[in-house]
């Protein structure tokens, strides 16, 4: 480092405690958070180290869900990695799907047809609205609003979940997407009960938001809670709504265009806080949006194959080469980075999991701020363990 | 069920029935306790994996354990009755898991729900993840499926609830927490490779495979 | 004001409290063991094997030990072994049959594509979900017998599917015959042509053996032949006696023990 | 944006001395990427984040790959002179070379504010034991902390410079670097009704030979394994 003459930058962020005892904070308390505990959403860990409520110091501690799917991935064939995709981030399988069969498709140069790439964004957009709606169930119930806000969200989330068992065959597993296309072609009658579900899922909102965002308890709880700056935002890699949240204008639907994102008008919402209040809303507004790209692909879905005639389901072998697959799931950029060697499986295979790397600003977010309110901060951050740990 | 209640001589089971039929109920203190129990089991609030959202799924308005009486998910393992291992354990999570089952007031079950709890399913040649739970601790029933669906974790649980309701407090079949021995269980301790024991002889031996179809 | 987001929150509530009496929309529990939920007709669980018959589910399995599902399963939890000897499918035709099939179900992750990449159509996606068990070790392996269910099943879980896959099967087996028929037809004319001298047994027993193929689907009602073994011209003679289910069916019982 | 070429034209205009190296991929995906030279890294990262014309300000994935040490055989067609003064037979000569392992690291940048991307750079450690040092890029992208302590766990790249460089995955005590290709998973196949390949050979140590390849007797009618004499763990063991 020394040898460029250049001033390195302290790391941006972090805490400066450095033990229990620190002198300039008196005695400390460690407290040791999870991996069992009812609002980490499942077994995640943080170690805080608290003056009186206030915290000095958040470690998260991660390993409690590392299935090893990255080895698994690499000693399996490129085909039977895809259902493995579907237990990362296990609400969001349809995307986790597309992020991975999106590289694959960049590794071997495999087009995709017209209809498949519109029923990924169908699927895609489903999985946002699943994914947004549970998270604002979790996240009232975080604040303590035990049980109602999240029976309102999975009644809705099971609606969708049936459109997906019926097209699909699972609930939440559902290994659709292939390289080159889609694995089932979806029916007249499916296509017009997602028009159906897009439809009232407005009027759903406008309830939700009537029973919860104008509501005293929660903005007290979120506003000025957790606020993040877009310059750390953007260093520490965050991406997805949390990032929009501060007000950074970075969606990949819009960034990169990939699949037939182009062809539909949409917005994208930002916030202007950064705070825990901002990222709830960024998902309501975004689900509205999700909507709105819903009904113009039902509109606009072309006939057509779903498959690739030239795709091949067995004996898949890509070129020698490497390449780096992203799209824009519901929590972030989720990409695939896959090198291949010419052999069945991939030589190294790679999960770039939104989760995990929003989750590197927890601690600055929560410095200061009170015990109870760490709990809000992850819950707005929307990780899933099967993701982070992978 | 089928077999006589042996320790109320002179009425059998059927003869029972045929009271219970004309409005006399005739029963144990035994047998209530064990109706009492079986519908009010409480679940620890306890997620691992993705089968954990099928049991928060199972838990709402569309499937309602509710109705089975456990609805009372318990954050704390002191006041749970029910372990519902939900999702892949892995080697770092195992020694939190049989330390919560040890925290866990008896009579306790355990459900293992999905195929990941039962043996590792697909994840079971990872290095990290723990080839099923019932390694460390006993299970009463297994649920398999990935994820089983909300209708299959209530049909273990009914299928757990028979098992309660059908218990023995002494003789052969006496329940577990009432047969002699230490309920605790030795919580592994981390390796340099892996876990210490990789496994619990007292309470996992597996049989040997014999193969019988031969053409 | 001060609490009238919360009123209003409360307002929402009450309706439906109200609408939970009479609103369908709100009134969404399906009381399980009573009340059952009607599964899709694409929901899978774990796979079976499909046979021809129910009467006789291991002499007409439709596998042929092919092995492939075995290599493509993602979690591996398929063992087969191949038999030994070959024993006449449901359409007669002598094939291998799978000796051992197990399918671990505390393993498998209902991926389907087990059934995806089976050239066969021999095995497909059961909906049985109601399995839970006390019995972990001989509960949660199943073998070949508890795996093998009627193509009628299939019929009754998969209504479309199954008819788009016999559909295909048929058209495959047509095909298989009409080539069959052909290179019989012209093994002939080329015996006939080749050798001048009366002996004409060629002839019969090859369109005799064409025929007996086209009984054995009448009475089976079920196409079966396997697509990939396409060039059949070579064996129909030999196979033709036996090929008929209905007969076959004690011979080869004896190797599944009910 | 800039090419590749370009940038690593700048980028050795603006250090002179360090290595860039222009690493082509031959896949269809066609993402080239650049290898930077480890005593210059973190100097190089910095400039591409602040650089007016890239502003690689996002630091999108960081990763390990492993490429351990290889053994190449070349074989080269030599023409041999005969002895016995015939024509000269043309032999082909094989050379053993073995190619040093090492390990990668992997960076995808991207610009959040001019929208571009990605540029991918590669850094490569020494060996694979002793010198599998590389410089942390977590001072110039925040990102790259627990990505980093990642691949450290996984793969045993150390990172100087990185503000806590500990195990993230895998427990402390843990000793094994488990992503790479040469490690050895823990044996606990006890249990395995359906092995193959590899499995079936790790499960053979726990079984006798005729219960997993060749089918026994037909002795019980059902088929499944039978349950009744579980006979002590270490007993089946070699």
């Amino acid at each position: 480092m020394s040898n460029s003459g250049l001033e390195f930058p302290a790391p941006v962020g972090g805490s400066h405690v450095a033990a229990v005892h620190d002198p300039f904070h008196g005695d400390l308390l460690e407290v040791s958070m999870g991996p069992h505990h009812p609002s980490t959403h499942g077994v995640f860990r943080m170690m805080v180290t608290l003056d009186g409520e206030t915290i000095v110091k958040l470690k998260p501690v991660f390993g409690y869900l590392h299935r090893n799917h990255e080895k698994l991935g690499e000693n399996t064939s490129y085909l039977a990695s895809m259902p493995y995709t579907d237990r990362l981030d296990y609400l969001n399988s349809m995307t986790n799907n597309w992020a991975y069969a999106l590289a694959v498709e960049k590794l071997a140069g495999q087009p995709v047809p017209e209809r498949a790439e519109y029923l990924r964004v169908i699927l895609a957009e489903l999985t946002r609205l699943l994914n947004h709606v549970c998270l604002a169930g979790f996240l009232l119930q975080d604040t303590g609003a035990s049980g109602t806000p999240l029976m309102y969200a999975f009644r809705e989330r099971e609606k969708i979940l049936d459109l997906f068992e019926s097209l699909s065959g699972s609930r939440m597993m559902c290994n659709y997407q292939r390289f080159g296309g889609c694995r089932v072609d979806a029916s007249p009658e499916w296509l017009a009960g997602a028009k159906h579900i897009t439809d009232n899922f407005g009027r759903f909102l406008d309830e939700y938001e009537e029973l919860i965002t104008g509501n005293e308890i929660l903005m007290a709880r979120t506003q000025g809670v957790g606020a993040l700056s877009p310059e750390l935002a953007i260093s520490a890699g965050i991406t997805g709504p949390m990032l929009r949240a501060t007000g950074v204008d970075y969606d990949l639907r819009k960034v990169d265009a990939y699949g037939v994102y182009s062809r539909f008008n949409f917005r994208v919402p930002l916030g202007d806080h950064g705070d825990t209040y901002d990222r709830y809303m960024i998902r309501v507004l975004e689900m509205r949006e999700s909507i709105t790209i819903l009904q113009q692909a039902l509109r606009d879905l072309p006939a057509g194959p779903i498959m690739d005639p030239k795709a091949k389901i067995r004996g898949f072998r890509p070129k020698a080469g490497e390449a780096y697959g992203r799209i824009e799931g519901p929590k972030g950029e989720i990409g695939f980075y896959l090198i291949s060697d010419g052999s069945p499986n991939p030589y190294r295979y790679r999960v770039r999991p939104p989760s995990f790397v929003n989750l590197t600003v927890l601690e600055d977010m929560c410095l200061g701020q009170t015990i109870a309110d760490a709990v809000i901060i992850l819950g707005s951050v929307d990780i899933v363990l099967g993701e982070v740990d992978r | 069920m089928s077999e006589p209640a042996t320790d109320a001589p002179g009425l059998s089971d059927a003869e029972r029935d045929e009271l219970r039929r004309h409005g006399i109920l005739l029963t144990k203190i035994e047998e209530l306790v064990n109706l009492g129990r079986s519908k009010s089991v409480w679940p620890l609030q306890f997620g691992l994996a993705c089968c954990a959202i099928e049991m928060i799924a199972a838990s709402m308005a569309r499937f309602d354990i509710a109705r089975f009486g456990s609805e009372v998910f318990r954050p704390s393992p002191r006041q749970a009755d029910l372990l519902i291992v939900s999702g892949t354990v892995t080697k770092k999570m195992a020694p939190q898991v049989v330390r919560l089952w040890n925290q866990m007031p008896e009579p306790k079950y355990c459900i293992a729900m999905g195929a990941c709890a039962i043996s590792g399913g697909p994840f079971k040649q990872g290095y990290n993840v723990l080839k099923g739970i019932d390694r460390f601790i006993p299970v009463d029933v297994y649920i398999p499926g990935c994820p089983p669906r909300p209708e299959a974790l209530l049909h273990g649980l009914i299928q757990l609830q028979e098992q309660i309701r059908t218990a023995k407090s002494s003789g052969p079949k006496t329940t577990r927490h009432l047969r002699p021995g230490d309920c605790n269980y030795p919580v592994p301790e981390f390796g340099d490779r892996d876990l210490e024991p990789p496994a619990n002889p007292a309470v996992w031996q597996p049989p040997q495979i014999v193969r019988s179809e031969k053409a | 004001m001060l609490g009238s987001g919360l009123l209003q929150g409360l307002k929402v509530t009450a309706k439906n409290i109200a609408g939970s009496f009479h609103d369908p929309e709100r009134l969404v529990t399906v009381e399980y063991p009573e009340q059952k939920t009607k599964l899709p007709e694409n929901y899978r669980n774990f796979p079976f094997l499909v046979s021809e018959n129910a009467t006789d589910p291991m002499g007409t399995l439709r596998c042929v030990a092919c092995q492939i599902c075995e290599k493509e399963c993602p979690p591996q939890c398929i063992y087969i072994e191949k038999s030994k000897d070959k024993k006449p499918d449901a359409a007669g035709k002598m094939q291998v049959y799978p000796a051992v099939f197990d399918i671990d179900t505390s393993v498998c992750m209902s991926c389907q594509i087990c059934v995806e990449v089976c050239p066969f159509e021999a095995i497909k996606m059961d909906q049985v979900f109601e399995i839970a068990t006390t019995d972990r070790f001989n509960a949660l392996l199943l073998d070949r017998n508890q795996l093998a269910k009627p193509n009628s099943y299939y019929h009754q879980i998969h209504p479309t599917e199954a008819a788009e896959v016999d559909g295909r099967l048929l058209a495959e087996r047509k095909a298989a015959e009409e080539k069959a028929k052909a290179a019989a037809a012209a093994a002939a004319a080329k015996a006939a042509a080749a050798a001048a001298a009366p002996k004409p047994v060629a002839t019969p027993t090859a369109t005799a053996g064409a025929p007996g193929a086209v009984a054995a689907t009448v009475s089976v009602a079920k196409p079966a032949t396997p697509p990939a073994a396409a060039p059949v011209s070579a064996t129909p003679p030999a196979a033709a006696p036996a090929a008929s289910p209905a007969q076959n069916a004690p011979a080869s019982d004896g190797k599944a023990a009910p | 944006m800039e090419t590749l070429e370009q940038i690593r034209d700048r980028l050795l205009a603006r250090f002179p001395g360090a290595e860039v190296t222009l690493v082509t991929n031959p896949g269809a995906a066609a993402q080239h990427s650049l290898s930077l030279g480890l005593a210059h890294a973190a100097a190089m990262a910095l400039f591409l984040r602040d650089d007016a014309e890239l502003k690689l300000d996002y630091c999108s994935n960081v990763t390990g790959v492993d490429w351990p040490e290889k053994e190449i055989i070349e074989s080269t067609k030599v023409s041999v002179p005969d002895p016995a003064g015939g024509p000269a037979k043309i032999v082909e000569q094989k050379t053993k070379r073995i190619q040093p392992g090492s390990l990668e690291v992997v960076y995808h940048l991207y610009s959040m504010a001019k929208k571009h991307g990605p540029v991918i750079i590669r850094l490569r450690t020494a060996n694979r034991t002793d010198r599998a040092n590389v410089p942390s890029l977590t001072p110039v992208w925040r990102s790259c902390e627990f990505q980093e302590r990642e691949v450290f766990d996984l793969f045993g790249v150390k990172f100087d410079g990185h503000p806590d460089l500990r195990r993230i995955l895998m427990w402390d005590e843990f000793t094994a670097h488990p992503m790479r290709k040469d490690y050895v998973e823990p044996d606990d196949y006890e249990w395995e009704p359906t092995p193959h390949g590899t499995v079936l050979d790790k499960a053979k140590a726990h079984y006798p030979p005729s219960a997993l390849v060749a089918a026994a007797p037909a002795a019980p009618a059902h088929g499944a394994p039978t349950h009744a004499a579980p006979a002590p763990k270490e007993a089946p063991k070699p």
